[in-house]
């Protein structure tokens, strides 16, 4: 059963008297007990569009077209307080970003759990019981709910956000780069509680990351997202064994992989273009070394294989662009 | 020895220290006046009388440091010499002046700091709007005007031009109470309303907009998304999270503030005539009543100290990090 | 290098110095617009830099601007004129001893501006240099300053003058001397927790890795990042000094002289203000006025160091 | 330059006094310290890069800081040339400076937001007092260009607001290259990228390296860039090296238990060695440590003789040391 669908959403900021398109119609949907990857670089929109179907949208950024429907219902038309009483944390619920400063830090970290429970009234068991079941199931030892945040560690931290998000057991949670920021050690511990508790409560995820190594190791699915495009879509495996944007292979030939010395790591030239008047075409195409005139056209979306989608003209000549891709010296800067 | 009780401690250390401090300087400060110094503190005008006592009690022929330890002696007992004015017992005077200056000021800034961070949270929740800019700028002209302006202003229009409040004074002559009735009397609370007001009026400003801006940064936080995305209200959000958050810096300003009440106080009394701690210091200076002076600065700086020690104690129950930055 | 590439070499980066100095005239150009946008499109802080503008010219311009001195007295054939009320003869009345108040008004606005600006610009200079230094050089010098400005926390400021002012007489000196003493204790404390900060900042200890000594490092990559604050908080000092300069000649120890702190006391103590408005709120407004623009004009700079979110939340 | 290496560091010390609870309690028990580099003894080779890895809170960074003389060390000597540098007086320290440069992990942070690119990069030629007005300027343009910033006579009048990370990073390199040091230590130079832009960062280094053979200490937490840039490797664990060689062997043939079970815990899709899946914690602090070897309360093979002595950091082949007496790759020299 789908969950979420989201079809042709655009957002947009203002800023001072220019719009930032941030988003530009993004379409897929998430099927019941998936972890969905959503990988790209900083400033490409994943985040913005994850924001957008909690409706956390600061209050300068809007949703300028597109639905973006939750079991049937268009989350993007409802008012604060149907969202605030059915679908904020009851259906779907966030992991925040940075651990550091994720929790309120005059209260104790028991008294926000207890909080989160009581604004959703409630009450399948006496609220104390289930907090000291939230904490250990995180692997953090109940006695620390008297615990203010700046008494933990980074890692706990992270761990009573995660808690905080299963507090309802919501079918959908976000996870907004659940690691960054957080030492090599707590980062696969985090991620092995999120595998965890995603498998054995079937949980949808939505998984937010620039980490590639992160997204291959617990995603089924991943989206590719480009200056506020959704560039290539598909399964874990497809996409890393086979990938067929030129922007996906560039970004796999640029991540080190651990042994594997020989191989010169890629520079992908030029820098991402600005959103406030994007360019036409493929927004690719400056940085592209595979690009031609035609690029300048708006590559639809093309299927490769069932499911495998990508933004590009030239889908079919994705093995030959995977064996350019490799010797860093396609892509000097052409300029 | 938690470290909550340690941070206390070492607060409490600086604070006495800080008035030791001060205590020296005005003991320098009086002796080494130009001139011999000696004349400084014996006033012409005095009778015979007063002047043995003067002399006696601070043994003012003896060497500096001897004077020093006999002025501080006399600190810690409460001897703190005769009034040149009208030969009163000092410390007799000063403990009357102090309560009357306590329960004006002191009302005030309470009411100050009750009032001034709900409005600053209320304006910092519809920043940008007609509501802020307004609010804004009747806070700026309350804090710009002086305020014994203010106060002639609330005299010439409540007292001579409507008629409906005394125009100063503590309370009505003639009236007869006892000690208590002198505060709790419906015709102190009638000679309470103008000064009250304007002083209030006068300290609000600070505390707000203190609050307004670090509701703001508050406002900005992540832990504030964090509460939207988890379904909570505006106004659970603004009160119980941004407001608590808030309320440190608040608490820190405060320092600025105790100080400007206290020091304020002389013109707000001068004013409204009202027998406190500042009138009384202002006479003294005025007619040269060195001890008089000299006690009601001390007793000022006391309770200044005092006040802000008690705003520190207060930030780390208010909030549990202020422990962890440590002193200073 | 064969000589005319040398020459051609030279050349360029000649011409390139030249367009340095055009750069750099260009960035300040540009950085006067930005400023100038934020101001325009603030109305209030516009109106308080013509307001201010306009008090200065007051005070340069007094003797052209009011043909009377300030104690001058107007005696005729039925007596002085003694608390009269706005007449073409005297715009604002006069006060108890025939005085005219418009004039008083004129000569007062300049004792306010240069008791605001002399005390501003110094304590700029002292509260600067302390904060900057106890801030670099933590250890037992920022101790010790912290100290002093924990202790000066304690001191009220008008009774501290008052004291002052009993033992040193008031004269001009004297009380600017006092302001400095109270008013440099808050520049101190905030130059300070922003130097603290800085010295944290990797580009801090770049150039202390590159070999850079503490002066320079002091004055030409911490204070430069300081300015923008100090001047915020200067404006603040300029407004706090014109007030507790009117407070000070209200209680009569202030300044000798005309000043809008003595218009006010000389109107209370005679008790004028139960009939002459005219002598009692012109002093205090224009005080109100100045004090309030100067505030508008530290928010308005405020604006533009840390853009505030100015959207008010759904 | 002298045959030898570069730099030799014998037990390197820097205590940081912990944090008593007050003064009172400071006088009765003994001080206690937080051991942030606990005596680190290592060469570094003329013109190899030489990684530094560990998790936060090893004392990489500390380490990197006093190499660069920011951070006074409280014991051991740094042998530069023959001379000590701890010993330096303030003038030969300021030669010392001019020829070990550092760079730091924020690009927006290490740049003064109101200096110019231009004044940015010359001002280290305008402290040590070298050229002219117009040799500054050539040398500020070739230390731009050599930093991969072309053509630079662009970014000289451009402020740090107006670059991009990866920019503002090349003119800090651009900066420490200006007074063409002998060794350079980069502090995390690549973390708070974009990977793409990274890459280039790390082959910079790599030419840099290779065309002035410029030596560089590169410190990061992240083992894939350090396996992919540096020629040797030291892993560091609680202000210690655990183990120290090539880095092919110290990531293919790992000697300590502490090392296996970092690359074990990288996110690593493309898995060359099987590698068993072990929890791993925060670091522990370093002031109340553990007698005998650090590693031991979180270390799968520890045995008694791990509790009653620490193990020395010893050759086990000619070129990989380790501080373990049971190296899990089998190597071992028979006890000297």
């Amino acid at each position: 059963m789908t969950l979420l669908e989201l079809t042709d959403v655009s957002i947009s900021y203002s800023v001072d008297a220019t719009e930032l398109h941030a988003v530009d119609n993004v379409s897929f949907d998430a099927e019941e007990g998936e972890i969905i990857g959503i990988v790209g670089e900083s400033g490409c929109g994943k985040t913005t569009l994850a924001k957008s179907i909690l409706q956390l949208l600061p209050p300068n950024g809007r949703v300028d077209q597109g639905e973006i429907m939750w079991k049937g219902e268009d989350l993007v038309q409802l008012s604060r307080k149907d969202l605030n009483k059915s679908i904020r944390w009851k259906e779907i619920s966030w992991i925040a970003q940075s651990a550091m400063n994720a929790l309120d830090p005059v209260y104790t970290i028991g008294a926000q759990l207890r909080e989160t429970l009581k604004i959703h009234s409630y009450d399948e068991k006496p609220i104390d019981e289930q907090v000291d079941y939230l904490l250990k199931r995180v692997g953090i030892d109940p006695g620390r709910k008297r615990n203010y945040p700046h008494e933990l560690s980074g890692g706990q931290r992270q761990r009573v956000v995660i808690a905080m998000a299963l507090a309802l057991d919501p079918p959908m949670i976000i996870a907004d780069e659940p690691t960054t920021g957080l030492d090599v050690g707590i980062q696969k511990e985090i991620l092995d509680l999120i595998t965890e508790i995603q498998t054995n409560r079937g949980m949808t995820m939505l998984l937010i990351t620039h980490d590639i190594n992160v997204v291959a190791e617990i995603a089924d699915r991943v989206l590719v997202m480009y200056a506020g495009q959704l560039i290539e879509q598909g399964t874990k495996q497809e996409i890393f064994d086979d990938p067929s944007h030129p922007y996906t292979i560039g970004l796999q030939n640029a991540f080190p992989r651990l042994g594997q010395r020989s191989r010169t790591l890629v520079t992908i030239p030029g820098a991402p273009p600005n959103l406030v008047d994007p360019p036409s075409g493929c927004r690719f195409k400056t940085r592209c070394p595979f690009s031609t005139d035609e690029c300048s056209i708006d590559p639809p979306l093309e299927t490769t294989s069932n499911g495998h989608v990508a933004k590009c003209h030239y889908t079919e000549k994705k093995d030959e662009f995977q064996e350019m891709g490799q010797i860093p010296g396609t892509w000097v800067d052409r300029r | 020895m938690n470290q909550k009780t340690v941070y206390l401690l070492k607060r409490v250390g600086l604070t006495i220290f800080s008035l030791y401090a001060i205590v020296t300087v005005i003991f320098f400060l009086f002796r080494l006046v130009p001139g011999d110094p000696t004349t400084a503190i014996l006033n012409p005008r005095m009778t015979e009388e007063t002047r043995q006592i003067i002399l006696e009690t601070y043994g003012l022929t003896k060497p500096l440091h001897e004077q020093y330890v006999i002025f501080i002696g006399n600190l810690l007992t409460f001897n703190l010499g005769v009034s040149y004015m009208n030969g009163q017992l000092v410390s007799t005077l000063l403990f009357e002046k102090t309560l009357n200056t306590m329960a004006l000021v002191m009302f005030a800034l309470i009411l100050a700091f009750l009032l001034g961070p709900l409005i600053g949270a209320y304006i910092a929740w519809y920043r940008g709007s007609k509501v802020d800019s307004i609010a804004i700028a009747i806070l700026l002209t309350l804090r710009g005007a002086p305020v014994f302006w203010t106060g002639m202003l609330g005299i010439m229009l409540f007292s001579f031009t409507l008629g409906w409040l005394p125009p100063g004074g503590l309370r009505s002559a003639g009236f007869i109470g006892t000690q208590a009735d002198k505060f709790l009397s419906l015709d102190f609370l009638y000679h309470l309303v103008l000064p009250l007001s304007v002083t209030t009026a006068y300290f609000l400003s600070m505390p707000a907009f203190v609050m307004r801006n670090s509701m703001i940064d508050v406002l900005n936080e992540e832990f504030i998304e964090l509460c939207r995305a988890r379904g909570m209200s505006n106004n659970r959000i603004l009160y119980l999270h941004a407001a608590r958050n808030s309320l440190l810096p608040v608490l820190h300003y405060s320092a600025v503030v105790i100080g400007f009440g206290f020091g304020g106080s002389v013109v707000i009394e001068v004013v409204f005539s009202w027998p406190g701690l500042g009138l009384l210091m202002f006479d003294a200076v005025m007619q040269n009543d060195y001890p008089v002076a000299q006690a009601s600065f001390v007793m000022l700086a006391t309770i200044i100290l005092a006040l802000n020690l008690l705003a520190d104690s207060l930030s780390s129950f208010v909030d549990p990090r202020a422990v962890v930055e440590g002193v200073g | 290098m064969i000589p005319d590439t040398a020459r051609k070499a030279k050349e360029t980066v000649a011409s390139r110095i030249s367009s340095n100095q055009l750069l750099f005239m260009r960035r300040t150009v540009e950085q006067t617009i930005a400023i100038w946008r934020v101001f325009r499109k603030d109305p209030f802080a516009m109106t308080s830099i013509l307001i201010l503008v306009m008090f200065v010219l007051i005070g340069i311009f007094a003797p052209v601007i009011t043909a009377y001195t300030p104690t001058q007295t107007f005696i005729t054939s039925e007596g002085a004129e003694v608390l009269e009320p706005p007449s073409l003869k005297h715009p604002m009345g006069t006060n108890h001893i025939s005085n005219d108040v418009f004039t008083q008004w004129v000569w007062g606005t300049r004792i306010s501006i240069i008791v605001g600006l002399v005390s501003g610009f110094s304590v700029f200079v002292i509260g600067t240099t302390v904060g900057l230094i106890s801030g670099y050089y933590k250890g037992n010098t920022d101790l010790m300053i912290m100290r002093i400005v924990d202790i000066l926390y304690g001191i009220p400021a008008i009774p501290l003058i008052l004291v002052l002012a009993m033992f040193f007489g008031n004269s001009l000196v004297n009380i600017l001397l006092a302001f400095m003493l109270v008013l440099w204790r808050t520049m101190a404390r905030v130059i300070r927790s922003q130097t603290l900060s800085l010295t944290e900042r990797p580009f801090v200890k770049a150039a202390k890795a590159i070999g850079a000594s503490d002066g320079r490092i002091i004055f030409l990559h911490i204070a430069p990042n300081v300015m923008s604050i100090a001047l915020i908080q200067t404006i603040l000092i300029v407004s706090w000094a014109i007030a507790l300069e009117a407070a000070v000649s209200f209680l009569g120890l202030g300044v000798t002289g005309v000043s809008w702190g003595t218009m006010l006391q000389s109107s209370f103590v005679t008790g004028a203000i139960r009939t002459a408005w005219w002598w009692v709120i012109p002093p205090g407004a224009s005080i109100t006025v100045i004090v309030v623009s100067l505030f508008y004009i530290s928010r308005a700079l405020e604006e533009i160091i840390n853009p505030e979110v100015s959207q008010h939340q759904q | 330059m002298s045959s030898g290496p570069l730099l030799e560091i014998r037990d390197l010390k820097k205590w940081y006094p912990a944090r008593t609870t007050g003064f009172v309690e400071g006088l009765f028990h003994e001080q206690k310290y937080l051991r942030a580099v606990d005596g680190v003894s290592i060469d570094i080779r003329e013109g190899e890069i030489l990684g530094l890895a560990g998790q936060s809170g090893c004392g990489k960074s500390t380490f990197g800081e006093m190499l660069a003389m920011l951070t006074k060390p409280t014991e051991g000597d740094i042998v530069y040339d023959g001379q000590d540098v701890t010993t330096f007086s303030k003038e030969e320290m300021k030669q010392y400076k001019r020829k070990c440069q550092i760079i730091f992990q924020d690009p927006y942070e290490s740049l003064n937001p109101r200096f110019s690119v231009g004044r940015i990069v010359r001002e280290p030629l305008v402290i040590h007092g070298i050229g002219d007005k117009e040799e500054r300027d050539e040398r500020v343009e070739k230390a731009l260009s050599d930093a991969g910033l072309k053509p630079p006579e662009s970014f000289v009048h451009q402020l740090p607001s107006e670059l991009s990370g990866g920019q503002r990073q090349r003119v800090s390199i651009a900066r420490a290259l200006v007074l063409e040091p002998d060794f350079l230590i980069a502090d995390e130079p690549v973390s708070m990228l974009d990977v793409s832009i990274s890459t280039g960062i790390l082959n910079l280094f790599r030419t840099l390296q290779e065309e002035r053979n410029l030596t560089i200490v590169y410190i990061s937490h992240d083992l894939g860039t350090i396996d992919y840039l540096t020629d040797r490797t030291a892993i560091m664990y609680l202000g210690n090296i655990v183990e120290l060689g090539p880095t092919s062997k110290v990531v293919d043939e790992s000697a300590h238990p502490y090392t296996d079970l970092l690359l074990s815990a990288m996110p690593n899709p493309y898995l060359t060695v099987e590698r068993e899946d072990v929890a791993m914690g925060d670091v522990p602090d370093a002031i109340d440590l553990p007698s005998g070897c650090r590693f031991r309360p979180d270390c799968a093979y520890a045995t008694e003789k791990c509790s009653r002595s620490e193990p020395p950091l010893r050759n086990i082949d000619a070129e990989q040391l380790t501080a373990c007496f049971y190296p899990i790759n089998g190597k071992d020299y028979p006890e000297e």
